[in-house]
């Protein structure tokens, strides 16, 4: 069966509030980016295009009837994925895969600054009868925090590292619009939210849209010159109920990561990337997520952040973009921005010191209550 | 399937729903939003607060969208330029509506219906309602023109426009 | 006036103000039914599967990881401990979880007068007066820490 | 690109309301289609959900509150969604992964629990509109289907007597049907006489909101091969949206259907639709869709699907059953389950399982379909023995 390459990446939006936009024109400015970069014509070129939204974020149920005119998709095999943008594009992968198409559009965006009551429809997705009555996506994540913390025997200041370090990596990247310079004592002095979650900890909301394209092989070979390959894909679900997890482990990196070994033929991990990208929010989940990926363990973890091994210049850089704390939080696109991200990076785009970088790992998570993420494993 | 004679389920009556006979939980909330506009829109109520229907044209199939858009979805493209349309137009197609969006009865039926522009390209049109005309005398293609509400109560919105009504009347 | 191709300053950019008031009533279920029922007696009910004898709070038509119905509902002591906890608002959120059980309750804890919470702590379930209980989570008052542990 | 198979079937009853929660609901269907395939849970290399707003089960992002009773709990697990299209969406998600070869056994499940939306799950549809233009005119659902309905019967002159004529039809097949929520014997009078509720239409022209599930299994050739000797191929998907500016276009005809169908057609090798396909199960919330959808499919010519209907072909009996399961108008309209119901009785039909719902004549080839958004999704497939 054919390979699958990202032949082209595109992206608008990136910050706070875009108000002289719709997201429909959010849309149109990120893919026509995208298609130039790829070379294509979506009236004519596309076989199939893939969104990743969910309703109540859009403010819009059904909310997949507004997407195909600005993507060039009408009257086009066009589908809402409903869940985060890289499981959009593992799904584009797998159209690719069965021979159904040669070229496929993934689209993921977040208009988070029209959604005035976003913790109410936070707050929506808890099961109704059991844990929506006493549950909160701040109560929920602080829980899982603090027994993590208290499994790995972290003190404060490390989560509040890997925030000092996320906000400092996207001061070089032009799309990050939370960067900043924010020492571990600024992070460890924002007010408390819920206790050990505090407000430095947690991404703040942004607006956005990614889109990328994918295609097979041979139309991959024809239309550009540097493809990045898909090398292997994996996506997988913990139990939804919060009650029956395990807090001390990411269930769902630890099962996708495995998936895209496996097809990868990935055996260690640790030694096989040259940056990774993970879901970072309110920072102890970046390290909660690299021991699920098998690139630290429990008992390394700690002193891989103390020592700066995944910082910009160490011998692993994990989030080299500045994740989703500098990017912002874009819900169901959090997952497409990264692979943005690390394509850019792959074909020399991104940070200096990661010129002639070769394989990258893209790692996502579909944020509170969930325990729901997807992994893709990129290569040029 | 056929073997199987009775399927999985277990359903609840009427009275057994209103009455509370099994635990439900309720939770109810009202969530808000503030949807960007964005310019062809924006331009598109700025229009209707002026007293005017305005479409945009795409310069490659000249086609005048109206709705606006930004982009011209044939042709994938921005569209290049506003163009005044009429506030007239002909009935596509119309319906008579007996209920309100809950499901609940309407006091007096409402006649709807997609309005086809002039000035726009053929075909392109948006929903209305129809007002100063009974339901028994609609017909499609029937001409009709826009009612505005007076200048000072126009605040940029679809209901600047009141009703539809009957041109010929 | 000018038709502006584009917008051209913030005040042209229009932005749409509307709400979806949506209101629900959830049914709680099959199991959730017989786990309300439970409650209405002072009593928290799991569900035991047959086929790998796990037991599970919530309580659940079928087992989660068989796969098959389950076949029972069990009483699980009102005696468990924090998992973990959350504090916000002087209010405080645990997952406690009970001996061999799989799952938990969240739930309200109450700050002991003396010292803190902590992860481990033993707790028992506070129910309202049988008068009062609804067939809901709320039949439970509150949990508070076991004295003598 | 390798043949996937249908490899068991299962629903839930179809009912206005239910006291199964959502989850209990896909698990009651996926039980039951596990059962038929011979499989356990742990037999599933993946499971796809289809569900569609989440306004009606009231929970956002409601695929992952669904996923453990779907059976998703520590497997790969996603949603899709195309509004009222999801249900025959679904198994085509799945496919593309037994295609890929990244899965060879996925469970393939529908979901839909309208009752808990107050005061009437009818509500949910105003948020399907656009919030600027059309949500402060008090947009109902009923709106954009009468005036697609007033649309098809003035351009190819189509009266409502002959659209009643498929309601009469649907719900007395789904007399046969045990998950039948709607089912009767009634007359064309009785559709023309009952309460209008947007004229044109009324309330017999409509399908229930329901609350119900269903599921199918699907698995790569050579499970199948192993595991059943009677597997059901699937040899076309297609899938196509329209423009969302559905009052720039002419609703007299689904073009996006036709696309969805060719799309289809092409991948089964179907070149006369009308005499290769057997039977179908098309997607009827409304009578006249199903009419509209036979045109778009391509099974009637434009305007002809009236004609055929009076005379009888669309009958179980006739020459090109249609609807046989009884359709949403006569089974119910848990929306994504009832897609799901149609792929289910593709199936049934195929092994010649139906029971009393059986068509008369010997069938190889069916063809489910589903249909929504803003009277914009078309979704394919076909199935053969």
């Amino acid at each position: 069966m054919t390979k699958v390459a990202i032949i082209g990446v595109g992206y608008s939006g990136y910050a706070p509030l875009t108000p002289h936009m719709s997201f429909k024109e959010m849309m149109f400015e990120a893919a026509k980016r995208a298609y130039t970069d790829a070379g294509i014509n979506p009236r004519t070129d596309v076989g199939s295009f893939i969104c990743c939204e969910e309703d109540l974020w859009e403010g819009i149920s059904i909310t997949d009837e507004y997407v195909p005119d600005q993507l060039g998709g009408a009257q086009r095999a066009v589908c809402t994925v409903s869940d985060d943008g890289l499981v959009g594009l593992i799904n584009g992968y797998m159209q690719i895969k069965s021979g159904l198409t040669d070229v496929v559009v993934v689209e993921s965006h977040s208009k988070l600054s029209n959604v005035v009551s976003q913790g109410d429809v936070t707050r929506m997705s808890f099961e109704p009868y059991y844990e929506r009555p006493f549950l909160t996506a701040e109560t929920a994540v602080a829980l899982e925090m603090r027994r993590y913390m208290f499994e790995r025997e972290l003190d404060d200041d490390i989560p509040a590292m890997v925030v000092a370090k996320n906000k400092k990596n996207g001061l070089g990247n032009p799309r990050a619009p939370y960067s900043a310079i924010l020492s571990m004592d600024e992070v460890l002095s924002s007010p408390m939210v819920c206790e050990p979650l505090r407000k430095a900890h947690i991404p703040e909301p942004a607006d956005g849209c990614s889109v990328t394209v994918l295609a097979s092989e041979e139309k991959a070979r024809i239309l550009v010159d540097q493809p990045v390959w898909i090398r292997g894909v994996g996506w997988f679900s913990d139990t939804p109920w919060v009650s029956q997890r395990d807090f001390s482990k990411a269930v769902y990196a630890e099962g996708s990561s495995k998936m895209a070994y496996k097809m990868a033929g990935v055996n260690t991990p640790a030694k096989h990337f040259d940056f990774i990208e993970v879901d970072d929010s309110y920072g102890y989940k970046e390290l909660q997520h690299l021991e699920a990926l098998g690139v630290y363990t429990k008992e390394n973890i700690k002193r891989a952040v103390e020592v700066g091994e995944t910082d910009l210049r160490g011998p692993l850089p994990v989030n080299p973009s500045g994740g989703k704390i500098s990017l912002g939080d874009m819900v169901e696109a959090n997952g497409l921005v990264r692979v943005v991200e690390a394509v850019l990076t792959l074909r020399g785009q991104g940070p200096r010191s990661l010129r002639g970088a070769k394989h990258a790992l893209v790692q996502s998570w579909r944020g509170p209550p969930t325990a729901s993420g997807s992994t893709v494993i990129l290569e040029v | 399937m056929e073997s199987k004679k009775t399927l999985p389920g277990t359903p609840i009556t009427g009275t057994e729903w209103e009455n509370d006979v099994y635990s439900f939980r309720k939770h109810s909330v009202q969530l808000r939003y503030a949807w960007d506009a964005g310019s062809a829109v924006s331009g598109f109520l700025e229009g209707l607060k002026e007293g005017r229907i305005l479409g945009r044209r795409c310069n490659r199939c000249m086609r005048v969208l109206v709705p606006p858009r930004a982009f011209c979805e044939r042709c994938f493209r921005s569209t290049d330029e506003w163009v005044e349309v009429k506030d007239t137009g002909k009935i596509n197609t119309y319906s008579v509506s007996y209920v309100n969006n809950d499901a609940s009865r309407r006091d007096k039926p409402l006649i709807v219906a997609v309005i086809e522009i002039d000035g726009a390209s053929p075909g392109m049109g948006f929903l209305h309602v129809l007002g100063e005309v009974e339901p028994s005398k609609v017909h499609v293609d029937m001409k009709v023109k826009a009612v505005w509400k007076p200048r000072d109560e126009r605040v940029g919105a679809i209901t600047d426009i009141k009703y539809f009504k009957p041109l010929e009347v | 006036m000018s038709l502006p191709d584009g917008l051209r300053n913030t005040s042209q950019a229009k932005n749409w103000v509307d709400s979806l008031p949506l209101s629900y009533k959830y049914s709680a279920g099959v199991s959730g039914q017989r786990f309300a029922e439970g409650l209405k007696q002072g009593k928290i009910l799991g569900s035991k599967c047959s086929k790998c004898g796990e037991t599970f709070l919530p309580p659940s038509l079928y087992c989660p990881n068989c796969f098959v119905y389950s076949s029972e509902y069990v009483e699980i002591p009102p005696y468990g401990e924090i998992y973990s906890f959350a504090e916000a608002d002087g209010k405080a959120i645990a997952l406690i979880r009970f001996q061999g059980v799989t799952g938990g309750l969240i739930h309200v804890v109450k700050r002991p007068s003396a010292g803190k919470l902590k992860i481990g702590l033993r707790v028992s379930a506070v129910f309202r007066p049988a008068e009062q209980r609804k067939g809901d989570l709320t039949d439970i008052e509150f949990f508070e820490i076991r004295p003598h542990t | 690109m390798r043949r996937v198979a249908v490899v068991g079937a299962g629903m839930t009853l179809f009912r206005h309301r239910m006291l199964e929660t959502g989850k209990e609901m896909a698990f009651e269907a996926s039980r039951m289609a596990l059962d038929q395939a011979g499989l356990d849970i742990k037999d599933v290399d993946s499971v796809v959900l289809g569900s569609a707003p989440d306004a009606f089960d009231g929970v956002h992002m409601k695929g992952e509150y669904l996923l453990d009773g779907a059976g998703g709990t520590r497997k790969p697990y996603t949603r899709v969604f195309v509004g009222g299209g999801t249900g025959v969406f679904v198994p085509i998600a799945a496919w593309w992964q037994v295609a890929s070869g990244v899965a060879d056994i996925v469970l393939v499940v529908g979901e839909e629990k309208m009752s808990p939306l107050l005061p009437h799950p009818q509500y949910a549809f105003w948020s399907i509109f656009d919030p600027i233009l059309e949500r402060p005119l008090g947009v109902t659902l009923l709106w954009i289907f009468s005036l697609e309905m007033r649309r098809y019967m003035h351009v190819y002159n189509v009266s409502e007597e002959d659209i009643a004529l498929v309601a009469v039809k649907n719900k007395r097949n789904a007399l046969d049907h045990p998950a039948a929520q709607l089912a009767a014997n009634i007359t064309v009078d009785d559709v023309l006489k009952s309460e209008p509720i947007c004229w044109p239409v009324k309330r017999l022209d409509v399908s229930p909101t329901s609350d119900g599930a269903a599921a199918v299994v699907l698995a790569s050739e050579d499970i199948a091969r192993r595991i059943t000797d009677d597997p059901v191929w699937i040899t076309g998907v297609g899938w196509n949206v329209d423009s969302t500016y559905w009052t720039n276009r002419d609703l007299c005809y689904p073009e996006y259907l036709e696309k969805a169908a060719n799309m289809a057609y092409r991948m089964a090798h179907i070149s006369d639709p009308k005499k290769e396909i057997d039977f179908a199960e098309v997607y009827d919330p409304f009578d006249y869709k199903e009419l509209h959808h036979m045109e778009g499919l391509q099974l009637a010519r434009r305007g002809e699907a009236p004609k055929l209907t009076r005379e009888g072909v669309t009958q179980r009996d006739g020459d090109l059953p249609i609807n046989p399961s009884g359709g949403l108008l006569g089974v119910g309209n848990p929306i994504a389950a009832a897609g799901m119901m149609k792929i289910a009785e593709v199936f049934w039909q195929l092994r010649g399982e139906a029971g009393k719902r059986q068509v008369k004549k010997p069938v190889r080839r069916g063809l489910a379909q589903a249909w929504g958004d803003l009277m914009q999704v078309g979704t394919v497939v076909i199935m053969e023995r």
